[in-house]
């Protein structure tokens, strides 16, 4: 090890022990010191955490990948708990033994559906792709995953990404029509004005027309079809722009939610 | 049962509570004490369509006293003999109810009670009803009838194409660039960087990526350039040394083929970003390929990209990482563009009929929205009925199952 | 036998799956396949932890470089595994709800997998900023149209659009960033945003029948 | 006192800002890491003073507030949490408000969840705050904790046409059918309203495809701002309105509070988060006009 790395990692543990403490005697509503103990390890812990993976912002180093690692395996095991207890144990075992539901207190159903067999069955099956020889095997259940994506996704989409999607955009073009004379007399860019209700539904209608034509590829896009694929490329380009907009104002709550937890959960620093 | 006991008895608690403020003016009391609601009428059991007989809805015209003084309705059913027995309770605004689990083929009728502040009037029992059930689902023929035509497209095109029939897709813009890109690194003696998403190959992006890599490697093995290609997953990195290596063998120059030029990283997401950051800013690629599944990583990636001054082009079919490609990149493939280039390059017929079958489908979609547009329109603007008619008779009976 | 079956498998369950949309009295062998789906769904995330446990194992048996952070791994996995399969420190005991209040599994959720997850992601808020300055660039028509339309979307979703643009008159609001951002999200991104899943919805549609009818079998991979 | 100090974290950020510009015009580079401390510092000064600013609601999201307001008492809501601890703090705030919302109208609350994550957080609503702010509230009359089920779109699609085949007991392994909630419920499509709250797959846009479609149910998702624009296309026919991002959270809010005055007094989470929000943006918005500045300064200079 360097110096450096080991200066640095002694100045870490130093403050992390130092959080310990402060926290352990700051703690709020507790019956012993031991909870008083636990609750400022657990805090100060998150918050090593929340800094070790920050720390990558500087530059790749042992603390972000401690941090990480602990991450890969402590999140795997939580998804296997969470599905055996509540699939396996909540929706399998009472339908196929009594006596694993015993074990685990749960009530059974009353009777065996055997039916409910196949999935555990396919489910070891799919496990054999551990091994190194009986990984074809696992394919009849890869199989049987594929098969019910596709088949579930398949009407579904049809219905509401396409039908649904392709009536809701039977739009008028002209709202609240009362005659020429009246749209012209009552022309304003309010954003609730008839004039921008209009321009709304004619963005909309001609938006899907022409992205649509832009994904067209049977046809070569020159002269009207041409110009037609560029409008929607630029309803597009909106699009992006919208989704852009939205995915930095997720990504900044998501760093507000964070730094909350720092300031005020550790440290304890917002008067409010 | 319980519900129903305990809707009665919510709906009565309400009822006595009611009664006791109108307790002020003595004339509503006597006639709150006598005077029973008018009982509700015409009540209807009919089969539920469309379920596998276990269902009656029960509807019925709403008590005609004063609504304040009515505070709901208790719905008795009855299995042909005159035993009628509550199985559930409404508020006063709603005249429908559906009986469910019942069994498929048994007889039943029911009875309403309206409920007063004084008590329940009964109606007249309905006539007996029997749910039944039924082989299609008449409800979704529009979805079965335009599946059949879709999926009938694309199935139809897939043959023809495998019988050997020429199906014409047009150039896509992004491909006349990747060329333009690799020539450009081949000039300046600068690899190029070859980043294949970070899914494994069970993504069809994935396999669209291998194919263009194909074409790409091909290009690299004439122009004799160096490609360089880490990737996130194993089975990728098999299936990409077989396609560089292949390109080499058709270019006729096997021997400069390495193993070297395509391998694995690490599975973790940032790990891997770091590995390729570190990678980019070390070699200086000149060009930058990133086509495939991305995530967050299209940003770190393409903003390290633009700081070495490479050419970007990217492709992505993930809506969310595509404006972070379009604003960084020199040239994007969009969502199904991807595909498209994938099937322009390698003439597979899957592929190919796949796509035509789809663009048919964009041709179904585009003329119904003209269409409904037109008539929705016509209908609002001037009143024009049969425009109305035709709307939602033809248009919304086939495109809305709403 | 390692192609067939697959291929068969494949076959019949899509095709119950969409009959029992259209045919009533097929609607529960449709639930119950739903269901088969979701417990094989939980042996994957064993088939996930195992094949986890397995990499890092053998980093660790084989000594490869950083194997320290491997044995990381596999302490956070096996001691999560513990304490969640035994329920651990669960005020209800084996019949409580997995994640009660206190339990040893719902400690480790805020303690440790929550700063983790969350920070994951709270590290791109940085990249986007240093991507904006180094990256973000109007370098054709395209790319100008898109940043202006983020522009549009980042101030009208913040109160600085309405103290910039809140004098514009109401003759004239539609041009008020607020409303701009309103507008643009109800038109032009609803129309782009439809098109597009107009397009993947088909592009599911045509992959999953081609996946049902066995035209496309790159998911069983090579026969190796 | 806090006065002064905003002034003077404002003055070194814009100064800041302005000396970037400077120092990009000259050509220089400006390493990415000062860029990091740059919105690191911005953000956490805002956080710091707790600067909070009003919201009114835009249509799309009074929309859904009106629809849970004009609901009988006693309607059934069904909210699923389909999110993580990384989407947290987007979209908690959303789920936390449809419960306050919910319970003070005196609906039905099931609560559910698609991810495996999202159990944890579920059980944090109830002891955070249905718990402690609805102490009259009893389970299982008024609310009952479903938990998580794996299986994604699986689990809808079972739903929407029987509950109790997915769902045999609740999280707390009690069975359904001694669970007063579940009397007249037979599948999701006897819900009055359901909130799908998340950003990842599965999601809302699952639950419309598995539920809001076929079951006819009305659906009022609560987004993460990432996919928000997404779920667009299927308002308002599909959706009845939706909260998208922080923003969106925030609206609902403060919606909720000037209607009920209780709210005045519980933490409103997305609500404080605006004032760092507003100020991140602007820096981010600013570094995209510094970049573009120099980009076509370099240009001219490289076409003179």
């Amino acid at each position: 090890m360097r110096k450096s790395t080991m200066i640095v990692t002694l100045v870490v543990v130093l403050l992390f022990i130092a959080s310990w403490i402060f926290k352990t005697m700051t703690a709020p509503e507790v019956d012993s010191t031991f909870d008083a103990l636990t609750q400022g390890f657990l805090v100060t812990f998150a918050a090593f955490l929340t800094l070790a993976i920050m720390s990558f912002l500087y530059q790749d180093n042992p603390f972000y990948k401690f941090a990480e690692h602990l991450y890969v395996g402590v999140s795997a095991a939580y998804a296997m708990t969470l599905g055996f207890w509540s699939t396996l144990v909540g929706n399998l075992f009472p339908r196929v033994s009594e006596t694993l539901c015993g074990w685990f207190q749960v009530e059974f159903s009353g009777q065996h559906d055997w039916q409910f067999l196949i999935p555990p069955i396919l489910g070891i099956l799919l496990l054999m792709r551990l091994s190194p020889k009986g990984g074809w095997i696992s394919r009849w259940a890869l199989a049987f995953i594929v098969g019910t994506t596709a088949g579930l996704n398949l009407p579904r989409f049809l219905r509401s990404d396409f039908i649904e999607q392709i009536s809701g955009t039977f739009l008028p073009l002209l709202v609240d029509w009362e005659g020429f004379g009246h749209f012209f007399s009552n022309l304003s860019l309010s954003a609730s004005g008839q004039f921008v209700a209009i321009l709304s539904n004619f963005v909309i209608v001609s938006g899907v027309i022409c992205g649509l034509i832009y994904f067209f590829f049977s046809k070569e896009h020159k002269g009207a079809f041409g110009s037609a694929s560029r409008y929607g490329i630029w309803i597009l380009m909106i699009t992006f722009g919208a989704s852009f907009g939205y995915t930095v104002m997720g990504r900044i709550s998501l760093l507000v939610g964070r730094l909350t937890f720092l300031m005020d959960d550790w440290l304890g620093i917002i008067s409010g | 049962m319980r519900i129903a006991s305990f809707g009665i008895f919510i709906l009565l608690v309400f009822g006595c509570g009611l009664t006791a403020l109108a307790q002020d003016d003595p004339i509503d009391m006597v006639e709150s004490e006598i005077v029973l609601p008018a009982p509700a009428s015409k009540v209807i059991a009919l089969n539920h369509k469309y379920d596998i007989g276990e269902i009656l809805d029960v509807s019925w015209e709403s008590s005609t006293s004063d609504p304040e003084l009515v505070f709901g309705y208790i719905i008795y059913r009855s299995e042909g003999d005159n035993k009628f027995d509550s199985v559930g309770a409404v508020l006063s605004k709603i005249n429908s109810f559906s009986d469910e689990e019942l069994i498929p083929g048994k007889s039943y009728n029911y009875q309403i009670g309206t409920i007063g502040a004084s008590g329940v009037a009964l109606s007249e029992p309905s006539e007996p009803a029997i749910p039944d059930w039924e082989l299609f689902n008449l409800e979704m023929w529009n979805i079965a009838l335009i599946g059949f035509i879709i999926c009938g497209a694309v199935i139809a095109y897939i043959f023809s194409a495998k019988a050997g029939r020429k199906l014409f897709i047009r150039k896509i813009g992004g491909l006349e660039a990747l060329e333009e890109a690799v020539g450009r690194a081949t000039e300046m003696g600068r690899p190029i960087l070859f980043i294949p998403g970070i899914q494994d190959m069970d993504d069809v992006q994935t396999l669209a990526a291998i194919t263009i890599l194909g074409k790409v490697a091909r290009v690299v093995a004439d122009y004799d350039s160096k490609i360089m290609m880490p990737v996130s997953r194993s089975l990728v990195m098999t299936s990409a040394r077989e396609t560089i290596k292949e390109a080499y063998l058709s270019a006729g120059r096997p021997d400069a083929y390495s193993d070297d030029m395509a391998y694995y990283v690490t599975d973790e997401q940032f790990g891997y970003v770091a590995a390729v950051n570190g990678l980019m800013v070390r070699e200086k690629p000149a060009t930058c390929l990133y086509l495939g599944a991305f995530f967050a990583e299209s940003l770190i990636l393409s903003e390290t990209g633009n700081s070495i001054g490479a050419i970007q082009i990217a492709g992505t079919a993930r809506p969310g990482q595509l404006p972070f490609f379009v604003a960084a990149c020199d040239y994007t493939l969009i969502g199904e563009e991807l595909f498209a280039a994938s099937a322009y390059l390698s003439g597979d017929p899957k592929q190919l009929g796949s796509l035509k079958g789809q663009d048919l489908g964009k041709v179904v979609a585009m003329v119904a929205i003209v269409l409904g547009t037109l008539a929705a329109t016509l209908a609002s603007a001037w009143d024009i009925e049969i425009m109305q008619k035709f709307l939602d008779n033809v248009m919304l009976g086939i495109f809305s199952n709403h | 036998m390692k192609r067939t079956v697959p291929l068969l498998i494949t076959g019949i369950v899509g095709t119950v799956l969409i009959v029992s949309v259209l045919i009533p009295p097929a609607q529960s062998l449709g639930e119950d396949f739903s269901l088969f789906f979701d417990i094989i769904a939980v042996f994957a995330f064993f088939l996930g932890g195992g094949n986890l446990f397995r990499i890092h194992l053998k980093k660790v048996f084989h000594r490869k470089e950083d194997y320290g952070f491997s044995i990381v791994t596999l302490v956070g996995f096996l001691v999560t595994l513990t304490i969640g399969l035994f329920k651990i420190g669960n005020p209800e005991g084996i019949s409580g709800s997995i994640t009660a209040a206190g339990s040893g599994l719902q400690t480790i959720f805020v303690s440790i997998i929550t700063p983790l997850s969350s920070t994951m992601y709270a590290l791109l808020a940085f990249y986007v900023a240093s991507a904006s300055y180094r990256a973000f660039r109007a370098k054709n028509r395209e790319a100008t149209i898109l940043l202006v339309s983020a522009f549009v979307i980042l101030l009208g979703r913040t109160p600085l659009g309405m103290m910039l643009t809140g004098w514009i008159p109401e003759q004239f609001s539609i041009f008020q960033i607020p409303n701009l951002a309103v507008w643009i999200m109800n038109s032009a991104n609803l129309a782009g945003q439809r098109s597009i899943l107009i397009g993947v919805g088909l592009g599911v549609v045509a992959m999953s029948l081609r996946l049902i009818l066995g035209m496309d079998r790159t998911y069983l991979g090579s026969d190796k | 006192m806090s006065g002064i100090g905003v002034y003077i974290s404002l003055f070194l950020i814009f100064g800041g800002l302005v000396t970037i510009l400077v120092y990009s015009i000259k050509g220089r580079d400006v390493d990415r890491r000062i860029i990091f401390a740059f919105v690191f510092f911005a953000t956490a000064t805002a956080i710091y003073y707790n600067i909070e600013f009003k919201e009114t609601p835009t249509t799309i999201v009074k929309n859904v507030f009106d629809r849970l307001e004009s609901l009988p008492e006693g309607s059934k809501v069904l909210i699923s949490f389909d999110f993580d601890p990384a989407m947290k703090p987007e979209v908690f705030p959303m789920a936390n408000a449809f419960v306050r919302h919910s319970l003070v109208k005196k609906h039905k609350l099931y609560l559910m969840s698609l991810w495996p994550q999202g159990q944890a957080l579920m059980t944090e609503t109830i002891e955070d705050v249905i718990k402690v702010e609805f102490p009259e509230v009893v389970y299982g009359e008024d609310y009952v904790m479903l938990g998580y089920k794996a299986g994604n779109e699986g689990v809808l699609n079972v739903i929407i046409t029987n509950f109790r085949k997915m769902y045999p007991s609740d999280a707390h392994n009690t069975n359904i059918d001694s669970i007063p909630l579940f009397d007249d419920v037979k599948s999701a499509a006897d819900m009055d309203i359901i909130f799908p709250i998340g950003g990842g797959k599965p999601g809302p846009k699952e639950w419309i495809l598995f539920v809001g479609d076929p079951g006819q149910v009305p659906m009022a998702p609560g987004l993460a701002a990432v996919v928000a624009p997404l779920i667009y296309p299927y308002y308002p026919r599909q959706v009845i309105g939706l909260l998208g991002g922080v923003k969106g959270a925030a609206e609902y809010e403060s919606v909720l509070r000037s209607k009920y005055p209780r709210f005045q007094d519980v933490p409103a989470p997305a609500l404080s988060m605006m004032g760092p929000q507003t100020l991140a943006h602007i820096v981010i918005l600013s570094f995209i006009v510094i970049g573009n500045i120099t980009f076509f300064m370099k240009r001219k200079k490289a076409n003179a």
